[in-house]
C-alpha cells in the first residue's frame, strides 16, 4: 500500500533538476515493480470504502496488468528523461514537471478502479500530452499537430464522459466493479450498448484505431523525439488497455451472450487499422511520421489479439505491447539522434547529405527485426501466444493480416535504415510530403553524447530480451486471467475477497511460429531491397502505386473538421453494430 | 475531402449517432424518478455528510472528502495547463522582448474615464472579500475553493480593466501568483500526505469535525477548501496573466 | 416527454459537432468544443435531478430531507475545471499557430498531410 | 417538472445553437458569455447552486475574457502583417 501512496507523493514535481526527475521516474518504476510482484490489492482513498454494497470513495485496484503498464510507463519516462538531459539546450524545469505529471497520470490511469477517476487521469494525461506535443512552439508544424491532437482527443473525452453519465444514470455507481455487478443483473439494452460504444470509441481515439487514428501521425511527426517515445510506447497502448479493462470489468457480464459479435467487430476494426497503418507507413519518407504510422499498424495487431477475447489472446497482446513499446521507443530515440546530428529525418535529404550516423543503422536494423516479430523478440512471443487461440477459434485469416502488417512496417523501417542511413540503392522517386523542421537541439552536432545513444540502444536490446525472460508468457497469462475474471474482480474490490492465484500453462514455442518470424524478416528485407532498386520495368509499378496511394494520402488531410467527421462516423458505425446485437 | 463530401458525411453520421444516443438516453429512468440502486449513491452521501463530517454542503463533502482524490487530479489538470500555457507561450531567444506595454487592441483609443477607474478600483476590495467569504464557507453554503478562487482571480483583473496594467503587475507580480498556485496545488497533496503520517489512508480526515455550521467544521475539508481556493485563484490568474502578457507585449 | 430533458444533451452534442465541422476559424471551433462539453453538463444534471427534492445543502434544512444527487454535481464541478483548462490550452495553441502561419482557418493550416 | 425548468431547457438549447451559428468570434465571445449565464441559471433551477456559481464565474467571466484576449492578440498580429505587406509595396514604388 505504501507503494501506491509514495507514487502519489511524487505528484509535487516543481522546479526539479534533471537528476531529481530521473530519480523520481526510477522510484515510480521501482514501486510499480513492487506492485507487480505483490498480490493484487485494493486501496481506498480518503478511507471511505464500501457501505452496504455501495462504493463510497475512490479506489485503486492495481493488478498485474495495470502494474505492468505503470512499470512500462516509468521505464520509458526514465529513458526519455536521460535522453533529453542533453537533448534540449533550452530545457527548462517546465519540461521535467510536465513529463513527471504525464507519468503520474499514466500511473493513475493504469491503477484506478473508479470510472470517473479514470476519466480525470485521462484528461490529466491529455493536458500534459498536448503541452508536450506543442513543445517546439516556434514552429508551425508542432502547433498544428498539437491542435489536431487536442481537438480530436477532447472530443473523445466528452464521448467517454457521456458514456460514464449513462452508466451512472443506470447503476448509480462510478466504481467499475460495482457498475459491472449491477449491469450483469439486468438485460443488455440500447443504453448498455450506447455506453459501451461511447466509452470504447472515446478511448479508441487515444489508442489511434482507424478511423480515429488521424491525429497520431500528425502529433508524432512533430513532437520532440523523447516525447514520441512516451506517446507511441505507452500512451497509445494505454488507450487500448482502458478498452480492455472497461469491457472485462464492466460490460463482460451484461454482454456475455454477444462475445462472438464483439469479436467480429473488433477484429474488423483491427484489420482496418493494421492495413491502413502499414500502407501509409510504407509511403512515408519522414522517419518520425513513418514510425508513427507503424505504431498505428501495430496497435491494429494488438487490437486483433485483444479482440479474440481469450486469455491467451490478452496475454499475447500484453507481451506484444511491452516489447513493441520498448522497440518503438528505441527507434524514436534513434530518430532523435539523427535529427540531432543532421537536422533532418527526411529520407531523401539524408540520402543526399554526408552524415556520420551510419552506425545507427545497426540498432535500427535490430529494431526492424523486432517489428517483424522475429524470435527471440518479445513481439514474437506475444504473437505466438495470440496466434494459437486465434487459429483455434477459426480466425486464421487474421494471422495473415498481422503477418502482412509486420512485413510492411519492418520493410519500411529497413528501407529507411539501408537507404537513408547507409546510402544503399538508388534514390526512389517516391514523393512524400515534406515537413519543414528545425533541429531540436542547438550546438554540439558533431558527436552523439552517451546519454543519447545508450538509452536508444538499451531500449531496443530490452525489447529483444523481453522475449527471453523465463516465464514471461505464463505470468502474462495469469495477469490476463485476472483481468478477465469480472466476478473475482468485483469480489476483490467490493467484498474484500482475497484472490486465488491463477494457474497458467506455459505454451511451448513451436517451430512453425519460429519459421513464421524468420519468414517475416526475410520478406521485409526483400521488400526493402525491391523498393531501393527501382528497375525500369518497375517504374510503371511505382506510378501505379502512387496513383493508388493518392486517395488514401488525401484522406490524411490534417484538417480538424475532417478528423471530427471521421470520429462521428466511426462511433456511429460501432454503435449501430452494437445496437444490432441487442435488438 | 471537399466541403460538400464532408458535410454530407457529417450529416449522415451525426444523424445516426444522435439517434443512437437518444435510444441510449431512453434507457434511463424518467427524469426525476430515479430509484433503486441508481439513487443510492447520492442518497447515502446526503445522509452521511452532516452526521459523519458535520459538513452541510453535500457537494463540498463529495468533492473534498468522499471523492477527494478526483479533486486532487483536477487540481493537477489545472496546474498542468498553466504549466503548459507557460511552456507554449514562453519567450524564445529569437523574439525580442520589449518592456511590457499596454497595446491591446483598441485600448490606445479610449482610456476609461476617471469615474470608471475609481469605481472599478474601489470594487477590488469588496470583490476580494467576497471571494474569501465564498472560499471559507465552502463546507456550509454553496460555493467553495473553486468558485471563490475564480472570484479572487477576477479581483486583480478589475485593476487591469481600470487601465492600470502597471499597477496590476505591482499588485499581482508573477512570482507571487506562481507561489500561490504552487502552494495551493502542493498544499493539497501535503494535507493528503499528513493523513499517511498519522497512519490513515491518503487524504483521510484526521481533524475533529467541529460543530455543525461552524467555519472550521469538516476537519481537513476546510483546509483543503482553502488550498483549492489558492490554487484556483493562482492558476486562473496566471493563465490570464500569460494571455495578457501575450496580448500586450509579445512581438513576432 | 419524461425523457425530453435528457435529449438536450444529445442536441447540444450534435449542434456543437456541427459547429466544429463547419468551422472556418480556430477560435470559433474551440468555442464550439465547449458547447459539446456543455452537453455533458446537461446529461449529468438531468441524471441527478429528483422530483420534489431540494438542493443538497443542509445548512437551513433538516438532514434527511429528500435532496438531489450531490455526486453528479461534484462531477460537473470537475468537468467545468477541465473545460476551462483545456480551452485555455487550445486557445494558446491557436494564437501561436496564427502567429507562425498567419492563418486561423482550420482548413488552411495543413502543414501536415499525407 | 415546473414550466420554468422546461423554459430554461429550451433557452439553453436555443443558446447552444446561437453560439454555434455566430460565426464572428468577437460576437461569439459575447454569445458564449450569455450562454454561460443561461447554463448557470439552468443549474440553479435544477437545484445545483454550487455548480451554478462556478458556471457563472467561469462561463460568463473567465472564459469570454480568455477568448477576448486571444482575439486581441490575433487582431494585433493581423494589423502588423498588413503593415508589413504595405511596407514592401512602398519600398518598391520608391525604387
Amino acid at each position: 500500500m505504501a507503494a501506491v501512496l509514495a507514487a502519489l507523493g511524487h505528484r509535487i514535481p516543481r522546479l526539479l533538476a534533471n537528476a531529481l526527475s530521473i530519480a523520481t521516474a526510477a522510484a515510480v518504476g521501482w514501486m510499480a515493480v513492487t506492485l507487480l510482484l505483490a498480490r493484487p490489492l485494493v486501496y481506498w482513498f480518503s478511507g471511505w470504502a464500501v457501505v452496504a454494497g455501495k462504493a463510497i470513495g475512490i479506489s485503486f485496484a492495481p493488478d498485474a496488468a495495470g502494474a505492468a503498464m505503470v512499470a512500462m510507463a516509468s521505464l520509458l519516462t526514465l529513458a526519455s528523461l536521460i535522453f533529453s538531459s542533453r537533448y534540449f539546450d533550452t530545457v527548462g524545469t517546465l519540461y521535467h514537471s510536465l513529463m513527471l505529471v504525464f507519468l503520474a497520470a499514466m500511473a493513475g490511469f493504469g491503477l484506478t478502479g473508479d470510472l470517473f477517476n479514470l476519466f480525470v487521469f485521462f484528461e490529466l494525461m491529455s493536458a500534459a500530452a498536448f503541452a508536450l506535443c506543442g513543445y517546439k512552439s516556434e514552429e508551425a508544424g508542432p502547433l498544428q499537430g498539437a491542435l489536431n491532437f487536442a481537438v480530436t482527443n477532447a472530443a473523445g473525452a466528452y464521448l467517454v464522459l457521456s458514456g460514464i453519465g449513462l452508466l451512472y444514470g443506470r447503476t448509480g455507481a462510478l466504481n467499475m466493479a460495482e457498475i459491472g455487478r449491477r449491469l450483469a443483473e439486468g438485460r443488455p439494452d440500447a443504453l448498455v450498448t450506447g455506453a459501451l460504444t461511447m466509452i470504447s470509441c472515446g478511448f479508441l481515439v487515444k489508442a489511434a484505431v482507424a478511423p480515429f487514428h488521424f491525429w497520431l501521425a500528425d502529433a508524432h511527426a512533430v513532437a520532440p523525439a523523447p516525447v514520441c517515445v512516451l506517446f507511441s510506447g505507452i500512451m497509445v497502448p494505454l488507450g487500448l488497455y482502458a478498452v480492455v479493462r472497461i469491457y472485462w470489468a464492466i460490460f463482460s457480464g451484461a454482454l456475455a451472450g454477444h462475445q462472438a459479435d464483439l469479436r467480429n467487430l473488433l477484429a474488423v476494426i483491427g484489420v482496418a487499422t493494421a492495413v491502413v497503418g502499414a500502407v501509409m507507413c510504407y509511403a512515408q519518407r519522414h522517419f518520425k511520421r513513418l514510425l508513427a504510422f507503424s505504431t498505428i499498424s501495430h496497435i491494429g495487431i494488438m487490437l486483433m489479439g485483444a479482440a479474440i477475447l481469450t486469455r491467451e489472446g490478452l496475454a499475447g497482446t500484453g507481451v506484444y505491447a511491452v516489447s513493441h513499446g520498448l522497440v518503438k521507443g528505441g527507434l524514436f530515440l534513434a530518430a532523435g539522434i539523427v535529427l540531432h546530428r543532421t537536422g533532418t529525418v527526411d529520407e531523401l535529404e539524408l540520402r543526399r547529405m554526408r552524415h556520420g550516423v551510419s552506425w545507427l543503422a545497426a540498432p535500427v536494423f535490430v529494431g526492424a527485426a523486432g517489428l517483424a516479430e522475429v524470435p527471440p523478440f518479445g513481439t514474437f512471443r506475444g504473437e505466438a501466444l495470440m496466434s494459437a487461440s486465434t487459429q483455434a477459434l477459426g480466425y486464421g485469416w487474421l494471422e495473415w493480416v498481422k503477418f502482412g502488417a509486420a512485413v510492411v512496417t519492418a520493410g519500411a523501417v529497413l528501407r529507411f535504415a539501408a537507404g537513408a542511413l547507409l546510402g544503399w540503392g538508388r534514390t526512389p522517386d517516391e514523393e512524400g510530403h515534406e515537413i519543414p523542421e528545425r533541429p531540436e537541439t542547438q550546438g554540439g552536432h558533431r558527436h552523439t553524447p552517451a546519454v543519447m545513444w545508450v538509452p536508444a540502444t538499451a531500449l531496443i536490446v530490452l525489447g529483444l530480451l523481453a522475449g527471453m525472460v523465463p516465464g514471461i508468457t505464463s505470468e502474462a497469462e495469469k495477469a490476463a486471467a485476472q483481468v478477465k475474471d469480472r466476478a473475482a474482480y468485483a469480489a476483490r474490490v467490493l467484498d474484500g475477497a482475497t484472490v486465488a492465484a491463477a494457474v497458467a500453462t506455459a505454451a511451448p514455442v513451436n517451430a512453425g511460429e519460429c519459421a513464421r518470424g524468420f519468414g517475416a524478416l526475410a520478406a521485409a528485407v526483400l521488400l526493402a531491397f525491391i523498393s531501393l532498386r527501382p528497375q525500369r520495368k518497375e517504374r510503371r509499378l511505382h506510378r501505379l502505386w502512387r496513383g493508388a496511394m493518392r486517395p488514401l494520402r488525401d484522406l490524411h488531410s490534417g484538417v480538424i473538421p475532417d478528423y471530427v467527421t471521421w470520429l462521428l462516423l466511426g462511433t456511429a458505425l460501432f454503435g449501430g453494430a452494437a445496437l444490432m446485437w441487442v435488438r | 475531402m471537399s466541403a460538400g463530401t464532408r458535410i454530407a458525411m457529417f450529416v449522415l453520421s451525426c444523424a445516426a449517432f444522435t439517434a443512437l444516443y437518444i435510444a441510449a438516453l431512453c434507457g434511463l429512468s424518467p427524469i426525476g424518478q430515479v430509484h433503486g440502486w441508481a439513487a443510492q449513491y447520492g442518497d447515502a452521501i446526503n445522509r452521511m455528510s452532516v452526521p459523519a463530517l458535520h459538513i452541510t454542503d453535500a457537494v463540498t463533502a463529495v468533492n473534498f472528502e468522499f471523492r477527494g482524490f478526483d479533486t486532487l487530479g483536477e487540481e493537477f489538470i489545472m496546474a498542468v495547463s498553466v504549466l503548459g500555457a507557460a511552456l507554449l507561450l514562453r519567450k524564445h531567444p529569437d523574439q525580442g522582448s520589449g518592456p511590457p506595454q499596454d497595446k491591446a487592441a483598441g485600448r490606445k483609443i479610449s482610456r476609461p474615464g476617471d469615474a470608471v477607474r475609481v469605481l472599478t478600483v474601489g470594487l477590488v476590495g469588496p470583490v476580494t472579500l467576497f471571494g474569501i467569504y465564498i472560499v471559507v464557507h465552502g463546507q456550509l453554503t454553496p460555493g467553495g475553493g473553486f468558485q471563490g478562487g475564480v472570484i479572487l482571480a477576477s479581483a486583480p483583473l478589475l485593476i487591469y480593466l481600470a487601465g492600470e496594467f502597471g499597477s496590476l503587475q505591482q499588485v499581482a507580480p508573477r512570482w507571487l501568483v506562481e507561489v500561490g498556485e504552487a502552494v495551493g496545488a502542493g498544499g493539497y497533496a501535503v494535507i493528503g500526505a499528513v493523513s499517511l503520517a498519522v497512519g490513515l489512508p491518503f487524504l483521510a480526515n484526521y481533524l475533529p469535525p467541529g460543530r455543525v455550521g461552524d467555519l472550521f467544521s469538516g476537519g481537513i475539508v476546510a483546509l483543503i477548501d482553502v488550498t483549492v481556493g489558492l490554487e484556483v485563484a493562482g492558476g486562473l490568474l496566471l493563465l490570464l496573466l500569460v494571455f495578457l502578457e501575450e496580448a500586450l507585449t509579445r512581438r513576432p | 416527454m419524461t425523457h425530453l430533458p435528457y435529449c438536450l444533451a444529445a442536441w447540444l452534442f450534435a449542434v456543437g459537432m456541427y459547429g466544429i465541422v463547419t468551422s472556418r476559424n480556430m477560435v470559433h471551433l474551440i468555442i464550439c468544443l465547449t458547447v459539446v462539453q456543455s452537453s455533458t453538463y446537461a446529461l449529468l444534471l438531468a441524471i441527478g435531478f429528483r422530483a420534489n427534492a431540494v438542493a443538497p445543502i443542509f445548512a437551513d434544512i433538516k438532514p434527511g430531507t429528500p435532496a438531489v444527487d450531490p455526486v453528479v454535481q461534484a462531477l460537473m464541478l470537475t468537468d467545468i475545471v477541465v473545460e476551462v483548462t483545456v480551452t485555455a490550452l487550445l486557445l494558446g495553441l491557436a494564437v501561436l499557430a496564427h502567429q507562425q502561419t498567419g492563418k486561423l482557418d482550420p482548413r488552411e493550416l495543413g502543414v501536415l498531410r499525407g | 417538472m415546473m414550466w420554468l425548468q422546461a423554459l430554461i431547457l429550451l433557452m439553453v438549447a436555443a443558446g447552444g445553437l446561437g453560439v454555434v451559428v455566430t460565426r464572428d468570434p468577437l460576437n461569439q465571445a459575447v454569445a458564449a458569455s450569455f450562454y454561460g449565464i443561461l447554463l448557470g441559471l439552468m443549474f440553479f433551477l435544477f437545484h445545483a447552486p454550487d455548480v451554478a456559481l462556478s458556471q457563472i464565474t467561469v462561463g460568463a467571466l473567465a472564459l469570454p475574457l480568455m477568448i477576448l484576449l486571444a482575439l486581441a492578440k490575433i487582431r494585433k498580429r493581423e494589423q502588423e502583417t498588413q503593415e508589413e505587406n504595405r511596407k514592401p509595396e512602398a519600398d518598391g514604388q520608391r525604387e
